[in-house]
């Protein structure tokens, strides 16, 4: 198991995390004309500035030594410092993680109890609620999430005064945090609920159709029994998988909502380091951002290989 | 003796989505037929026949949407009125349906032993422990050894023959009256075939439990069927015991389907007869013409046959659907004379 | 004067074929004079498709050797030129009616692209062409126009037979040809491929497990077991009364009237 | 109901109008409101800005958010700017950007997956590995990052989203083209000579051609939300440029103020134009699944 399974997959992940941090430091090269001016975003800079950059990024290194000590450097816990804010990074976005997480976390609960709910109620009632339910999750999940932001502050905010339009609430208790991230969240969730429940549906009645199905059926079995030993054990899987990447991709999404509802979590901070040309913001949060899409597909490739007995037993012999 | 099973004038429509939207198509049409306790009996066709689901309508395990009609009776009990409750009992425990592909029918996200053992415990509602120490005689009866160990596996480990005998094996276990075998041995190799044959049909005796067996092979089925049932375009057009059916039959399409398969014992100094192709394609039963299906493909049809559909018709042990049946005994006698 | 012997369509000698650590095909070694048929007997895992792939060059034999029309063939062909030459000289027709022609190819379309490939031919003369070759396997010109979804499985295996024929190739081996087949269309495509051996002299390589087949079609046949031959001899003498314990077990496990179907093991033997 | 015995083999055997094939579609009522906008969405997107009905630059600050007037059934934006004329003007804009992702991703996806599906080995084995490592990035933070970078618009964005949907569209093709490669039909092109580039380009892209165009539908609609988050972010199309996703994020500040008309316009656009293009894309692809 552990050399022919786990191996194999965690030195993938390993080298794509590490080919990832080869293109989020090489990018920097791939800026038009000279690194300084693009660091210092093309304003007039004096020599004591330019120094310091120079000093910074090792800019009379090779590459190869730049490189070595940028990644020694993120080791370290050492991701530069902000040009915007003169302020050490990883301090920087430690202090804007809480909100970050805060909405993924609340969103990720509305994706795993609603969305794999509304996909299992679909998928074993088969009829007119379903057909609906199915034709609004595939809407859904194709309306833009700034657009359902908007939406929700204009209707929930500003017409029925409900939640506060924006703040993330970080100086309040837990409910004040809550109570400001409810919107946000919902908007978060909201495409990925739809995406979720659609593949959820999806994948139960691929296996509902499967002739073991039908056998099982015809051995007498009450529908509960069928639904739960064979069709949800078996459909798990990719749900599983659609389930974690989902929710890996949210970080992402924070981006928008973040910006949209004015909140200071990492994904406005990346749109607003992105804006100013703060370069260092931008390189650590989307090295950070891929890295826990990669660990999570990691995590979902070893939980799909536990429950399907076939991979378990196949590498086994 | 009431028979077991009993079917009469069945019809079943499936749904197909067409280009003129959802309409339905008759793939059974009017199928009548009993099988008496301890009794076998062969439902032999080619594709689109109807012969599989015939078989699955039996258990009432149609694919959503399907229409049916007629009557279906299981000891005395209306198959097509009951309940979710009854039709569970009546699967569980009177009804046993074996599969055509055991790598399909077996849940391969579970071990052989849950497989076995689901049935008579969770629909049958029996002690565990006592079907597992039946369920490992029964394991060595058809041919498994190490039943212990093959039942701590998983599907994927084992070959189709074996997996297919545990699949009877565990239909026997459910204590069925009936057993419902849809082509069990087509995904198998030929020596396979004869040996899963040969348990099914030794089971099936030391337990007098009755059997309708669904194949493409018309020898296959009389080697062990008392009775079998040829099927064309969704209907029974030919109702033989199976000791006679090969020497004797007496609907045209029988005589042309033994005609048309080349014989393996010829005489070595004989020069191979050409076969006796039939001509066109099988028709389902929507796409058959209202006469009688088999006549545009018949060598013996008449103008009268085209008009009305041939009724069935009994004498003695067998009923065949064919105006003609009487004249034509002894020229399709002649006809399968070679294959004799 | 001596009796001239008449020409070797195929000769195979000593052919091996290893996958990881399984030999698929052991020592396997025959001929077939050309004109004959020679039937491959054998279920599934025998190697019979293992040999059939190794002859038409779409897989390198490990070790041993395969003559074509008296040419050493034992090496897939490596170029364009090469493997349109194999072409002309050894076609073959799959079991699946339903995979082996391509869905959007009509099937005169699917003929006139091989004849384009193998015949220098006038654009008229490619359309008798396809007109003769339909006329061969029974198609007439409706059904030539037609795409393979508005043809039964009789009808298409026709068109694979014709498009082998289309390159002109001596030999051709029937991979499990009419085995997908309903009973009654089977009878109408052995009948077509044994008046096209009378028409046209080919040369058949047989592969089937179903005897009975084997018997109507072939002159003569090797039995194989787990890649190697175990058995061969006139199909009427080996079929009839087999040697080899496997041969008579095959043959025994047919179904005919009066069979009884025998129980093999009391083991699972997997 | 699929791949089991006798009853599956229905099929119909009419000769096909042309009602029939458009009926044969089998797109649903859905499917077809999704084809109708589709239509609609792809007028706009040539004629639009010849459609509109005043000038979409044209500021008149003593007009900022105020509401629809004769000849203005939008009303007007926070520069008092025609809404009804920037949302016309701006469908050009907001569609193109999709459209050349779609293209250029499915060239570069199609390529690489059937040539892989083909050569199989190491040549796969290699596409494989980069389709893997691509779709660690997310489409929408390859194509902030490529802003980062390259600066602000609309270029590097398309090009970071056609790189970051390859993935997405090249394991399906490559599955497609494999499961046509496998086919017996393929071994005996081969086997009757036929070259493998005229396998490659006359039976097997065309065989996956249907699969492609599925999804690249529903990419089309996924490269819609991304690049008009890019804009909405500010990041990608520049006022005064019009654009559905940069108005929608203008207006943000009018729908805190009572004046949703811009905001809730140019999302009403963005969000019919991607559930059309995400409904017909599952359409056909549910039907190529059912054949």
């Amino acid at each position: 198991m552990f050399r022919d399974f786990l191996l194999p997959k965690v030195g993938m992940a390993a080298i794509t995390i590490f080919a990832t941090s080869a293109v989020v430091f090489g990018a920097l090269y791939l800026a038009p004309g000279d690194p300084v001016t693009f660091l210092t975003k093309g304003r007039p800079a004096d020599p004591a500035t330019i120094a310091a950059i120079t000093q910074q990024y090792h800019l009379n290194d090779p590459l190869i030594t730049r490189y070595q000590l940028w990644v020694s450097g993120v080791l370290h816990g050492d991701l530069g410092q902000s040009i915007m804010f003169r302020q050490d990074v990883t301090t920087l976005v430690g202090s804007r993680m809480p909100t970050t997480l805060w909405l993924v976390a609340m969103a990720s609960v509305l994706i795993v109890t609603v969305g794999i709910g509304v996909g299992l109620f679909s998928a074993l009632r088969p009829g007119k609620l379903d057909d609906s339910l199915m034709l609004g999750a595939t809407l859904a999940a194709a309306v833009p999430i700034f657009v359902i932001a908007i939406a929700l502050v204009s209707f929930f905010s500003i017409r029925l005064g409900w939640f506060p339009t924006f703040g993330s609430g970080e100086s309040g208790g837990f409910l004040d945090r809550l109570k400001h991230l409810t919107l946000p969240a919902v908007a978060l969730a909201f495409a990925a609920v739809a995406f979720v429940a659609r593949i959820t549906r999806a994948s139960l009645r691929e296996e509902m159709d499967k002739e073991h199905v039908r056998a099982a059926r015809s051995r007498g079995l009450a529908s509960s029994d069928v639904v739960r030993r064979h069709v949800v054990r078996n459909g798990f899987a990719p749900i599983v998988t659609v389930t974690g990447l989902t929710i890996a991709g949210l970080f992402v999404g924070t981006a928008i909502i973040e910006k949209a509802f004015a909140l200071n979590g990492i994904g406005g901070l990346l749109i607003d380091a992105v804006s100013a040309g703060d370069f260092p913001v931008v390189q650590a949060i989307a090295l950070l951002m891929v890295i826990v899409f990669i660990l999570t597909n990691l995590g979902t490739d070893l939980l799909q290989h536990y429950l399907d007995p076939r991979q378990r037993r196949a590498v086994k012999e | 003796m009431a028979p077991l099973l009993s079917v009469e004038g069945l019809v079943v429509d499936l749904p197909v989505r067409g280009p003129t939207g959802r309409t339905h198509h008759r793939i059974i049409d009017g199928v009548s037929f009993d099988v008496a306790p301890g009794e076998a009996v062969g439902l032999v066709g080619e594709s689109g026949s109807g012969k599989s689901l015939t078989l699955r309508s039996v258990v009432r395990l149609l694919p959503e949407g399907a229409e049916v009609r007629g009557s279906l009776r299981f000891a005395d009990a209306d198959v097509l009125t009951m309940n979710r409750k009854q039709l569970n009992a009546l699967r569980s425990s009177g009804v046993a349906t074996i599969f055509q592909d055991p790598r399909a029918a077996v849940n391969p996200m579970r071990t052989v032993g849950d497989f076995v053992l689901e049935g008579p415990v969770r629909a049958g509602g029996r002690n565990r422990d006592e079907v597992l120490r039946e369920a490992l005689g029964l394991l060595t009866d058809v041919g498994i050894d190490r039943p212990e160990q093959r039942l701590r596996q998983y599907p994927h480990e084992l070959s189709g023959g074996m997996l297919q005998r545990i699949v009877i094996a565990a239909a026997i276990l459910s204590r069925p009256q009936l057993l419902l075998a849809d082509e069990p041995t087509t995904a198998l190799d030929v020596t396979t075939q004869s040996d899963v044959i040969a348990i099914l049909d030794e089971q099936r005796h030391e337990r007098g439990l009755a059997m309708v067996f669904v194949t493409h092979d018309l020898d296959l089925a009389a080697a062990i069927c008392d009775r079998t049932c040829v099927m064309y375009a969704g209907r029974i057009v030919e109702d033989q015991l199976s000791s006679t059916l090969h020497d004797a039959p007496q609907h045209p399409y029988t005589a042309a389907l033994v005609a048309a398969r080349p014989v393996l014992d010829i005489d070595a100094g004989c020069e191979l007869p050409v076969l006796r192709a039939i001509r066109g394609r099988p028709a389902s039963a929507y796409e058959a013409p209202s006469g009688c299906p088999f006549e545009p493909r018949c060598n013996h049809a008449e103008p009268a046959c085209s008009a009305t559909r041939p009724p069935e018709v009994n004498s003695g042990c067998s009923r065949v659907a064919c105006f003609r049946a009487s004249e034509l005994r002894g020229i399709l006698a002649l006809e399968v004379e070679t294959h004799a | 004067m001596p009796e001239q012997t008449p020409p070797s369509a195929v000769v195979v000698d000593g052919l091996e074929r290893v996958f990881g650590d399984t030999r698929a095909v052991a020592d396997v070694s025959f001929s077939v004079v050309r004109g004959a048929a020679l039937g491959i007997v054998g279920e599934s895992g025998s190697g019979k498709t293992t040999v059939a792939r190794m002859l038409m060059g779409l897989l390198r034999p490990t070790s041993g050797s395969i003559q074509l029309a008296g040419v050493d063939r034992s090496a897939p062909p490596r170029t364009e030129g090469e493997r349109r030459e194999r072409a002309r000289e050894i076609q073959m027709v799959f079991q699946d009616p339903y995979g082996s022609l391509d869905r959007r190819q009509t099937a005169s379309a699917a003929l006139t692209e091989v004849l384009r490939l193998h015949a220098n031919l006038s654009r008229q003369q490619r359309d008798e062409r396809v007109r003769e070759l339909g006329d061969l396997v029974g198609l007439d010109k409706r059904r030539l126009d037609s795409l393979p979804r508005a043809l039964s499985g009789g009808e298409r295996q026709r068109v694979a037979i014709a498009r082998a024929l289309a390159t002109g190739a001596p030999t051709i081996i029937l991979d499990e040809a009419v085995a997908a087949l309903d009973v009654s269309i089977q009878a109408q495509v052995l009948n077509v491929l044994r008046q096209i051996r009378e028409a046209t002299g080919v040369t058949y390589l047989l592969i089937s497990h179903d005897l009975a087949v084997v018997r109507y079609l072939v002159d003569d046949v090797v039995v194989m077991k787990a890649g190697a031959i175990v058995e061969r001899g006139t199909a009427a003498q080996v079929l009839a009364s087999p040697e080899h314990a496997y041969t008579q077990q095959l043959r025994d496990s047919v179904p005919r009237p009066n069979w009884r179907p025998a129980r093999r093991t009391r083991e699972g033997a997997a | 109901m699929t791949t089991t015995t006798g009853y599956q083999a229905i099929t119909l055997r009419e000769k096909p109008t042309v009602v029939h094939r458009i009926r044969g579609l089998e797109l649903g009522v859905t499917g077809w409101i999704a084809v109708v906008l589709v239509v609609v969405f792809t007028i706009m997107a040539i004629a639009g800005p010849a459609l509109a009905p005043h000038d979409p630059y044209t500021q008149d600050l003593l007009r900022a958010n105020n509401p629809p007037a004769p000849g203005y059934p939008l009303g007007f934006d926070y520069e008092g700017r025609d809404i009804l004329s920037r949302v016309l003007a701006g469908a050009r804009t907001s569609l193109l950007g999709p459209l050349l992702v779609v293209i250029l991703g499915a060239a570069l996806a199609t390529l690489l997956a059937v040539t892989a599906a083909w050569a199989r080995g190491w040549w796969d084995a290699s596409v494989n590995v980069v389709f893997d490592f691509l779709l660690a990035f997310p489409g929408l933070l390859l194509a902030v990052l490529s802003v980062a970078v390259f600066g602000k618009g609309l270029v590097a964005p398309v090009v970071a989203l056609a790189i970051a949907y390859m993935p997405a569209m090249g394991r399906i093709v490559r599955s497609g083209a494999r499961s046509e490669t496998s086919m017996d039909y393929v071994t005996a092109l081969r086997a009757l000579g036929v070259p493998a580039r005229l396998i490659v380009f006359r039976h097997l892209v065309p065989n996956v051609t249907p699969l492609i165009i599925a999804q690249a539908t529903t990419l089309f609609g996924f490269a819609l939300l991304d690049l008009s988050a890019i804009s909405f972010l500010g990041l990608g199309v520049q006022e005064p440029q019009p654009d559905w996703g940069l108005m929608v994020n203008t207006g943000a500040a009018g729908v805190l103020l009572g004046h949703p008309a811009e905001s809730l316009s140019a999302g009403t656009c963005l969000a019919l134009a991607a559930c059309a293009f995400t409904v017909l894309g599952l359409r056909l692809s549910r039907r190529i699944e059912g054949r």
